[in-house]
C-alpha cells in the first residue's frame, strides 16, 4: 500500500510541474484581474487579501502565541500536570507504523510551525537569507506533512468518529483538566479533544497542502476549468488561497501548542506513549475510560 | 518597518535636482514622454555618477524599418553597454518599437555565427576567411570562363548602407551580370 | 509610380503626415510594421481631427486606431479605387483646375470609372456601398489627404496597376505636391530606398539609370574604367542590356526549365552560383521552389551574421559557405529613410568575433577574380587619390554619378553634418533651425547640388526649385497622341524663369529654355543632358533660374507602354470568385519576364482553384521581427514575444473545421505545399480568411530542420515559413509575387502521439 | 504643486498601439531574463471593431501600495517621489505582493530550492534599489538607475507613440489636457490664442 501511494504522489507531483506552462497570472489574463480588483461586483478579493494581511495576521497570532502560553502557565500553575503511576500494567496503544507516521508527522510540524511563524514576523528575523531558508524548509517539509497525514486519516479514522454520548459529556467537564481529581475521563481510544484536534489537523492540514499547491505553483493549470466555473480568476484563488492557508494556520499552530502542552506539560509522561506506543494502565483508565472498558469487555486486560 | 522608517534609503529632499532631466523635457516639449516639475529632490554626488565611466555615445541609426529612427549607442572601450534614447531625434523623438529597443541585442546577441563555416558531405567545418575566399573566388572565376557569368546570381540587401549596395551593384556589373535583385522586389 | 510622374517614391515624409486632414491607409499597417512612425499618423487624428481609414483585409492594429475600417477582399484594390473615383467624378469633388493643368489623361480613368457604380464595387470588394459612399465622402472632401500604402497594394499579379490608380486618385483629388498629401509608400526594411536608389536591381544601374549602351558608357567613365573592358566582362553586349533574374524567381533559373517548371532565358546557362548577403531568402513565395532552386546549385554563399536559414534549408551537401558579416553597427554608411533621406549610420563597435564587413567581402573576393583595380577606381577619381577611405569616398562617388535622383548634394561631409545635428531639425517639415537653417533633415532627394536644401515635398510647385520645388518630370516625351504633355501655363515652381511647363534640359535646349548663353568653356564641359553632366553645369544654370532639371510635365495617368495602359481590375490568379474571375481575368502568360517565362491566365483557369481552396490566406508581418526574421529571433526577448508560428483564424471558421484555440492545423496550398502551424483564434479576420505571419523560418511542411543549424547558432524561435504555402503569380511589370491575394484548405493537425 | 508630488505612469489608450516598445525596453535595458516581464502590453476585444484597445502595463507605484501593506519582510520602501522600490536582499520570496498587486507586477523566478519563488522583481521606474547608487551591485540587482543620471525611465522614453507618460502626476495631466486640448487645432499652431478662438479656421 506504502510503494502505491508513493508512486501516486511522485505521479501527482509530476504532472504538477508539467502543468504550469501558459501563465494566466502574467499573461494575457492579467487585465481580466485588473478590472477585476476591487471593482463593484467582484469578489473584492484584492482588497481583503490586504486588508486582512496587512492588519489582522501578525496581531492575531502575536495574541495566540502570547495568550495561549500565557493560560497554560495558569493552568499548570494552578492545576499542576496529571501524573499517572507507571507501576501498572502497560497497555499497547500504537503500533510501530502508527508511531512512525505520528513521527513523521512531528518532524513536518516542527518544521513547517515553526518557519510559518517566522515567514509571518518576517520583518522581525529582518528578512533575507535566514527568513528565505526557512521559506524554503517551510516547502521541503510540505510533502512530508503530506506523506504523513494521509495514512493517519486512514489509519486512525473509525477511532477518530465522534461518539456523541462520551464527547459531550467530556466537553462539559472540559475533560477533567480544570480539577486535579482523577475521575474517570468519557473517552473512547481518543478523547473529544483530540479528536477535535485531529480533525483540525488533517483535513485542515488537507487545505493548508491544497492552497499551498496552489500559492507554489502559482498559475495552476488544472484547476482552471473549476475556476472558470466558479468565475473566480486564478489571483483570487490565489489570494483566497493565502488567506485559507493564513488563519487555518493560526488555527492548527492554536491546537498544536495544546497538543503539545498536554502531552510534556499536563500529562506527566504522556509523550513518552509515542515513543514506545505504551500507556500505563491507570492512565487509560483515568482518560480513556470508554476505551478501558471495552478492552476490558474483549478480555485483552 | 514602515513607510517613513527607511531613512537611509530615502533620498534627500532639496531643490537642486533633475536638472538634466528637465533639459530633456524641455527639448522635447510638449509631447515629451516625462514630465517633471513639482518633483524634487537633491540629487546626490553618487547619483549623478556615471555608470559607465568613460563611455562616448554615437550617434546611429535603426536597422529594423525604413522610419529611419535615431539610436543614440553608449560605447565604453569598444564595448556597447547600452543603448541610449534619442529624443532629439526628428523623426523618431526618442521612440522605438520592439526591434529598435533591442537593436543592442543584434550585435551582442549570442546566437551569431562567429566564424566563415562550409558545408562539406553535410557536415559543418570551419576555416579560414582566405581559404573560403579562395574557394569561392575559383568557383566563380571557372563557372564564368566556362558557362559565362550568367551562372552566378547576386542577391544583395535593403539592409546594406548606400555605400555597400552601390558597391554590390558594381561588382554583379563587373563580374558581367544582370542577374542582380534585393529585397524591394517582394 | 515612376512611370506617372517620375519618380517611384514616397512623395512626402512621415513627419509631413501631420499636416494631413483625411488618411487613408491601403494594405498598409504602419502600427506594426512602422510603429515610431505611426505617432504622426496619430497626431494628424489627434490634432486635425484627421479621420482615418484603413482599408484591409485583415483587421490590424492600425485598424484599431483607425475612424472607419473597411474590411476588402484581397486583390480587388483597384476596384475598389475606381468605386471611390466613380462617386468623386459623379459629384464633382475632383480638383479640376489641377487635372487640366498638371494630368494627362484623366478623361480616360473617367470613362473607367463610370463603370464602377457603387453597387459593382460593392459586389467585387465585398464592402457594403454605404461603407464606400461614406469613406468616399469624407477623404474627398478634406482640403487635403493622404494616401498610405505598402506591400498590401504592390504585393498582387495586378500591383504595379494597383501603385498606378492610386496616384491617380491622388491626383484626381488635386492632394498631390502638397504639404499634408501627396502618396506615401512606406517602405519595408531600413534601406530598402537606398538599395533601390543604388540599383540593386536587375532592370536598371544605380540611380534608375537603364540598361542602354549610352548609361553603360556613362558609368564605365564615371567608374573609370574602360567601357570595353566592361562589357567583355558579360556574355556579350547583348547581355549587358538584358534585365536580370529577380530575387521572386532567381530559383527557377537553378532549375532551369526541367520537371515543368517554367523556361528560361538566360543566356544559355543554368544558376550555378548563388551568393547572397544580408538576404532572407526563405521569406520569398514558393518556398518549396526556393528550396529545389538551392539543393540544384553549384554553390550557395550566404553572407550574414547569422545563420541565412537558406542553409538549412536545403539538402545540399557540398559547398554552402555560411560567411560571417558585420551587423550594420560594426561599419558605416548612409542609409535612405522611407521618405527620401539620407542618414549616417556610424559604426559603433568593432566587428565582433571573426566578422567582417560587407564591402570587405566584396574587394577582397574582386582581388582574386581579378577585378579590384577598376572595382576601386572610382572611389579614386573625384580628388586623384592613391588610397580611399571607406566608406566617405563611396559616399561621394555616389554623389558624383547619380544625377537622375539628385544625390550630387549627398556628400560625405553634409550627411555627417546632418546626422550630427539632428536635434536641430523640425519634427514636422524637417526645416533646420540655427546652423542648419535652409536644409531639410537628410537632404530629401532631389537634392540638386551640394549647397541645395533637399526636397520634402516632392512636385511641389508652391515652392521654389531651390527649397525643393518642382513640377512633374517630363519623362515621357513631349506629346502623345497630339497632345502636350508640358505642364500647363502658370503651374511652374515659385520663382521660376519659366511660366509653364518645359522639357527636361539637355545640352540642346538649355540656352532656349533658361533663356542664357553658356560661355565656350562651359559649352566645351557639360554633357549631353543633365542625367550624364558630370560638370553639373546644366544643374547650376537650372538652380539660378530656379528651373528643375528633369522638366516640368504632366503626369500621365495612361502608360502606352504597359498591358493595360490604364489600370485596369483584373481578378488574382487564384481567385475567390471564380464568377469574377471570368469577368475580370487576369494578363495573357508573359514570356521571358525577367529571363524566365510566367504563367498568367493559364494558371487562372488551370481549374476552379476555389472550389479546392475556399479560404484567402493572407500574410503579413508582426511588430517584434521583420524580413525573414532571422535576426529578431537570435534576439531572447523579440522571440519571446511569438515563440511559435501560428496562424491566426476566426472562430466560426475554425470551429468549422474542429480546430481549437491553440491546436495544430494545416494549411495547404494549390501547389500542392502544406505547413503545419498553431492555430490562434480571433476576430481580426473574417471567416474566409486567414492571416499568417512570414517571419518564421527552420521547419519545413511539418518537419523541424533545426537540427541543420552549426552548434550554437540556432535561434530563440522557429517556425514554419508562411512562404512555403504563399501561392503562384507575379506581378505583370515587377514580378513582385502575388503574396497578398493567394488560397488555401486547412484542415485540423492530428496530434502525434 | 508641492515637492512631494508623486511620480506616475500614465498610459493613453487611444495611442498605444502594442508594438512592445516599452517592454523590449525595459528587458533590454535591465538585462532581465527572459521569463521576467517587468512591463507588458495587453490587448483587449481584440479584432472587434470600435473595441480593440491596448495598454501597457507594469508597476504603478502606488500611493497607497498594497505589496508594501502585505509585505511580511518589509522588503518595500517608498521614495520621497512615491517611486515603490524594495530590497531584494530582503524579500523572500512569498509573492504576497502578487497577491496584493492590482496589475501583476511582481515577477517570480522559479528559481529557489525545489521551484520555489524566486526573489521578486517588478518594475523600478529606472530608479534601482538599496545598494549604492550607480553600483555594479545594483546594476546586477534591479538594472539601471536612470532617474539617478536624470535620465528618462527608458519604457516611456522609447514609446514609439509617446502613448506612456512618466513623472509627476501634475505635469501628467498638463500633458494630457494639452493633447485633448489641441484637439482639432492642427499641428503648427499654439493650442491657445486668438486665432483658434472660434474653432479652425482653414
Amino acid at each position: 500500500m506504502k510503494t502505491r501511494y508513493l508512486s501516486l504522489m511522485l505521479l501527482l507531483s509530476t504532472f504538477l510541474f508539467g502543468a504550469k506552462a501558459d501563465s494566466s497570472i502574467w499573461g494575457t489574463n492579467l487585465l481580466t484581474h485588473i478590472l477585476e480588483y476591487d471593482k463593484e461586483g467582484s469578489l473584492h478579493m484584492g482588497h481583503w487579501f490586504t486588508v486582512i494581511q496587512s492588519t489582522y495576521v501578525k496581531p492575531v497570532l502575536l495574541f495566540v502565541l502570547t495568550v495561549i502560553p500565557l493560560a497554560f502557565i495558569v493552568h499548570y500553575a494552578l492545576v499542576g500536570p496529571k501524573r499517572f503511576s507507571h507501576k501498572g500494567k502497560s497497555i499497547m496503544m500504537f503500533p510501530l507504523f502508527k508511531r512512525i507516521n505520528h513521527g513523521v508527522a512531528a518532524i513536518s510540524f516542527m518544521i513547517i510551525i515553526p518557519t510559518g511563524i517566522i515567514m509571518i514576523f518576517g520583518s522581525t528575523f529582518g528578512g533575507g537569507t535566514f527568513v528565505r531558508l526557512c521559506k524554503d524548509a517551510h516547502a521541503i517539509a510540505a510533502p512530508l506533512f503530506f506523506l504523513s497525514v494521509i495514512p493517519m486519516l486512514i489509519t486512525w479514522f473509525s477511532r477518530m468518529l465522534f461518539n456523541l454520548k462520551d464527547d459531550i459529556r467530556w466537553l462539559k467537564i472540559a475533560g477533567g483538566y480544570l480539577s486535579k481529581e482523577k475521575k474517570p475521563v468519557p473517552a473512547g481510544m481518543f478523547n473529544m479533544g483530540q479528536k477535535i484536534y485531529f480533525w483540525i489537523v488533517t483535513l485542515g492540514g488537507l487545505v493548508m497542502i491544497a492552497t499551498s499547491v496552489v500559492l507554489y505553483f502559482v498559475d495552476l493549470e488544472i484547476i482552471a476549468p473549476v475556476l472558470e466555473y466558479y468565475s473566480i480568476s486564478q489571483i483570487d484563488m490565489l489570494r483566497i488561497s493565502a488567506l485559507t492557508h493564513n488563519i487555518i494556520g493560526i488555527v492548527i499552530i492554536s491546537m498544536f501548542m495544546v497538543h503539545i502542552y498536554m502531552s510534556v506539560f499536563a500529562i506527566e509522561g504522556a509523550y513518552k506513549s509515542m515513543i514506545n506506543g505504551k500507556m500505563h494502565e491507570e492512565e487509560v483508565k483515568i482518560l480513556h475510560s470508554s476505551y478501558y472498558k471495552e478492552l476490558q469487555e474483549k478480555g485483552e486486560i | 518597518m514602515g513607510i517613513n522608517e527607511f531613512d537611509a534609503l530615502k533620498p534627500k529632499v532639496g531643490r537642486r535636482s533633475f536638472l538634466k532631466m528637465t533639459a530633456i523635457a524641455t527639448a522635447a516639449g510638449a509631447t515629451a514622454a516625462f514630465a517633471n516639475e513639482g518633483v524634487t529632490r537633491e540629487a546626490t554626488e553618487e547619483e549623478v555618477k556615471n555608470p559607465f565611466p568613460g563611455s562616448q555615445k554615437v550617434k546611429t541609426v535603426c536597422t529594423a524599418c525604413s522610419v529611419g529612427c535615431g539610436i543614440i549607442a553608449e560605447v565604453q572601450n569598444g564595448v556597447w553597454v547600452r543603448q541610449e534614447v534619442a529624443q532629439d531625434h526628428p523623426i523618431s523623438l526618442g521612440g522605438h518599437c520592439c526591434k529598435g529597443a533591442d537593436m543592442i541585442d543584434m550585435v551582442r546577441s549570442e546566437v551569431r555565427l562567429k566564424q566563415p563555416m562550409v558545408k562539406e558531405k553535410g557536415q559543418w567545418k570551419r576555416l579560414t576567411w582566405d581559404d573560403a575566399l579562395d574557394r569561392i573566388a575559383n568557383k566563380m572565376k571557372t563557372a564564368h570562363e566556362t558557362v559565362g557569368p550568367d551562372s552566378a546570381m547576386f542577391l544583395g540587401s535593403a539592409k546594406m548602407c548606400n555605400e555597400q549596395a552601390y558597391y554590390f551593384r558594381k561588382f554583379a556589373a563587373m563580374y558581367g551580370t544582370n542577374n542582380i535583385d534585393h529585397q524591394a522586389r517582394i | 509610380m515612376a512611370n506617372t510622374w517620375g519618380y517611384g517614391a514616397m512623395t512626402n515624409s512621415l513627419g509631413d503626415i501631420q499636416n494631413a486632414k483625411a488618411i487613408i491607409i491601403f494594405g498598409a499597417n504602419p502600427a506594426v510594421n512602422h510603429p515610431v512612425g505611426f505617432q504622426h499618423f496619430l497626431k494628424a487624428k489627434e490634432r486635425n481631427n484627421a479621420p482615418i481609414i484603413v482599408i484591409d483585409p485583415v483587421f490590424t492594429k492600425t485598424a484599431a486606431k483607425a475612424d472607419h475600417y473597411v474590411r476588402i477582399r484581397p486583390g480587388t484594390d483597384i476596384a475598389f479605387m475606381y468605386g471611390m473615383l466613380h462617386i468623386i467624378f459623379k459629384n464633382g469633388w475632383e480638383d479640376k483646375e489641377f487635372i487640366k493643368n498638371r494630368v494627362y489623361a484623366m478623361d480616360d480613368i473617367k470613362a473607367e470609372a463610370e463603370k464602377w457604380t457603387p453597387e459593382k464595387t460593392a459586389d467585387v470588394t465585398g464592402v457594403p456601398v454605404a461603407k464606400i459612399i461614406q469613406v468616399t465622402k469624407l477623404y474627398a472632401n478634406a482640403s487635403v489627404g493622404t494616401l498610405i500604402w505598402a506591400m498590401g497594394l504592390t504585393q498582387h499579379s495586378i500591383g504595379t496597376s494597383n501603385t498606378r490608380l492610386a496616384p491617380i486618385l491622388q491626383l484626381a483629388l488635386g492632394n498631390m505636391g502638397k504639404e499634408g498629401g501627396g502618396t506615401n509608400i512606406l517602405r519595408g526594411h531600413d534601406n530598402v530606398q537606398g538599395a533601390t536608389d543604388m540599383g540593386c536591381l536587375s532592370d536598371t544601374l544605380p540611380g534608375y539609370y537603364g540598361l542602354s549602351e549610352g548609361s553603360w558608357k556613362y558609368f564605365a567613365s564615371s567608374w573609370g574604367v574602360d567601357f570595353d573592358w566592361l562589357q567583355g566582362r558579360f556574355k556579350s553586349a547583348e547581355w549587358m542590356g538584358k534585365k536580370g533574374f529577380t530575387l521572386a524567381r532567381w530559383w527557377a533559373g537553378a532549375l532551369n526549365g526541367k520537371d515543368g517548371n517554367d523556361k528560361i532565358h538566360n543566356a544559355g546557362t543554368a544558376l550555378k552560383n548563388l551568393f547572397v548577403m544580408g538576404n532572407g531568402i526563405t521569406s520569398i513565395a514558393q518556398q518549396a521552389k526556393v528550396k529545389e532552386g538551392l539543393d540544384n546549385l553549384d554553390m550557395l554563399v550566404l553572407c550574414d551574421p547569422f545563420v541565412n536559414e537558406a542553409a538549412i534549408l536545403t539538402d545540399k551537401q557540398d559547398d554552402v559557405f555560411i560567411l560571417p558579416t558585420a551587423t550594420q553597427f560594426e561599419t558605416s554608411g548612409t542609409v535612405v529613410a522611407t521618405n527620401r533621406s539620407v542618414q549616417w549610420r556610424n559604426q559603433v563597435v568593432e566587428p565582433l568575433y571573426e566578422s567582417k564587413p560587407d564591402h570587405w567581402i566584396m574587394f577582397e573576393l574582386a582581388k582574386r577574380l581579378g577585378f579590384y583595380d577598376q572595382y576601386t577606381q572610382g572611389l579614386k577619381i573625384k580628388e586623384n587619390k592613391k588610397e580611399y577611405k571607406w566608406p566617405e569616398d563611396a559616399t561621394d562617388e555616389i554623389a558624383r554619378i547619380i544625377k537622375t535622383i539628385g544625390l550630387t548634394g549627398w556628400t560625405a561631409k553634409r550627411v555627417k553634418r546632418h546626422s550630427e545635428n539632428w536635434h536641430m531639425f523640425d519634427q514636422v517639415t524637417g526645416r533646420g533651425y540655427g546652423k542648419m537653417k535652409g536644409e531639410y533633415y537628410g537632404l530629401p532627394w532631389p537634392c540638386w547640388t551640394e549647397t541645395h536644401s533637399g526636397s520634402p515635398v516632392l512636385y511641389n510647385t508652391s515652392r521654389s526649385v531651390a527649397e525643393g520645388g518642382m513640377g512633374f518630370r517630363n519623362r515621357f516625351g513631349l506629346e502623345h497622341d497630339g497632345i502636350d504633355l508640358l505642364a500647363a501655363e502658370g503651374s511652374a515652381p515659385k520663382n521660376s524663369s519659366v511660366e509653364g511647363g518645359y522639357p527636361e534640359i539637355n545640352k540642346d535646349n538649355i540656352e532656349k529654355v533658361l533663356g542664357i548663353t553658356l560661355t565656350a568653356d562651359e559649352k566645351a564641359k557639360i554633357g549631353k543632358n543633365w542625367k550624364v553632366d558630370k560638370s553639373n553645369i546644366i544643374v547650376e544654370k537650372c538652380m539660378e533660374k530656379g528651373i528643375a532639371p528633369y522638366g516640368n510635365a504632366k503626369a500621365r495617368a495612361k502608360v502606352w507602354t504597359f498591358p493595360d495602359q490604364i489600370p485596369m481590375h483584373r481578378e488574382p490568379l487564384h481567385s475567390q470568385r471564380a464568377d469574377l474571375a471570368k469577368e475580370f481575368p487576369t494578363f495573357e502568360d508573359k514570356e521571358n519576364h525577367f529571363r524566365v517565362d510566367t504563367k498568367y491566365i493559364s494558371k487562372q483557369t488551370e481549374q476552379e482553384w476555389v472550389k479546392d481552396f475556399p479560404i484567402n490566406l493572407v500574410t503579413g508581418r508582426l511588430v517584434n521581427m521583420n524580413g525573414a526574421g532571422m535576426e529578431n529571433r537570435a534576439s531572447k526577448y523579440l522571440a519571446a514575444l511569438t515563440p511559435e508560428m501560428f496562424c491566426d483564424i476566426n472562430p466560426d471558421l475554425a470551429g468549422r473545421h474542429g480546430i481549437r484555440d491553440g491546436a495544430m492545423m494545416w494549411i495547404h496550398s494549390p501547389e500542392g505545399t502544406k505547413i503545419k502551424v498553431k492555430a490562434k483564434y480571433s476576430h481580426s479576420v473574417s471567416d474566409d480568411r486567414i492571416f499568417i505571419p512570414f517571419h518564421f523560418a527552420g521547419y519545413f511542411q511539418g518537419e523541424d530542420r533545426t537540427g541543420n543549424f552549426p552548434a550554437g547558432t540556432k535561434p530563440y524561435a522557429s517556425g514554419e515559413s508562411a512562404n512555403t504555402v504563399t501561392n503562384y503569380g507575379y506581378d505583370i511589370i515587377t514580378q513582385i509575387p502575388e503574396t497578398k491575394g493567394g488560397l488555401c484548405r486547412i484542415e485540423h493537425a492530428e496530434e502525434e502521439a | 504643486m508641492g515637492e512631494y508630488a508623486r511620480m506616475n505612469f500614465f498610459c493613453d489608450e487611444r495611442r498605444c498601439i502594442k508594438c512592445d516598445g516599452c517592454s523590449v525596453a525595459c528587458a533590454e535595458a535591465h538585462e532581465l531574463p527572459d521569463y521576467i516581464s517587468r512591463r507588458k502590453v495587453i490587448t483587449m476585444h481584440e479584432g472587434i471593431e470600435n473595441m480593440e484597445y491596448s495598454l501597457s502595463i507594469a508597476c504603478m507605484h502606488c500611493t497607497d501600495a498594497p505589496c508594501q501593506q502585505v509585505c511580511p519582510v518589509d522588503c518595500f520602501y517608498i521614495r520621497e517621489d512615491g517611486i515603490v522600490l524594495h530590497d531584494k536582499d530582503k524579500c523572500i520570496g512569498c509573492a504576497y505582493c502578487l497577491y496584493a498587486c492590482p496589475f501583476g507586477a511582481p515577477q517570480f523566478p522559479l528559481d529557489g530550492a525545489f521551484g520555489t519563488k524566486g526573489v521578486m522583481d517588478k518594475c523600478t521606474m529606472c530608479a534601482g534599489g538599496p545598494e549604492e547608487t550607480n553600483s555594479h551591485a545594483e546594476r546586477e540587482l534591479y538594472g539601471q538607475n536612470r532617474i539617478s543620471e536624470g535620465k528618462v525611465p527608458v519604457c516611456a522614453a522609447m514609446c514609439s507613440t509617446k502613448a506612456l507618460l512618466v513623472g509627476d502626476s501634475a505635469s501628467i495631466s498638463d500633458i494630457y489636457r494639452e493633447r485633448v486640448l489641441s484637439a482639432g487645432h492642427g499641428v503648427t499652431k499654439q493650442p491657445y490664442g486668438w486665432d483658434v478662438a472660434y474653432g479652425n479656421k482653414k
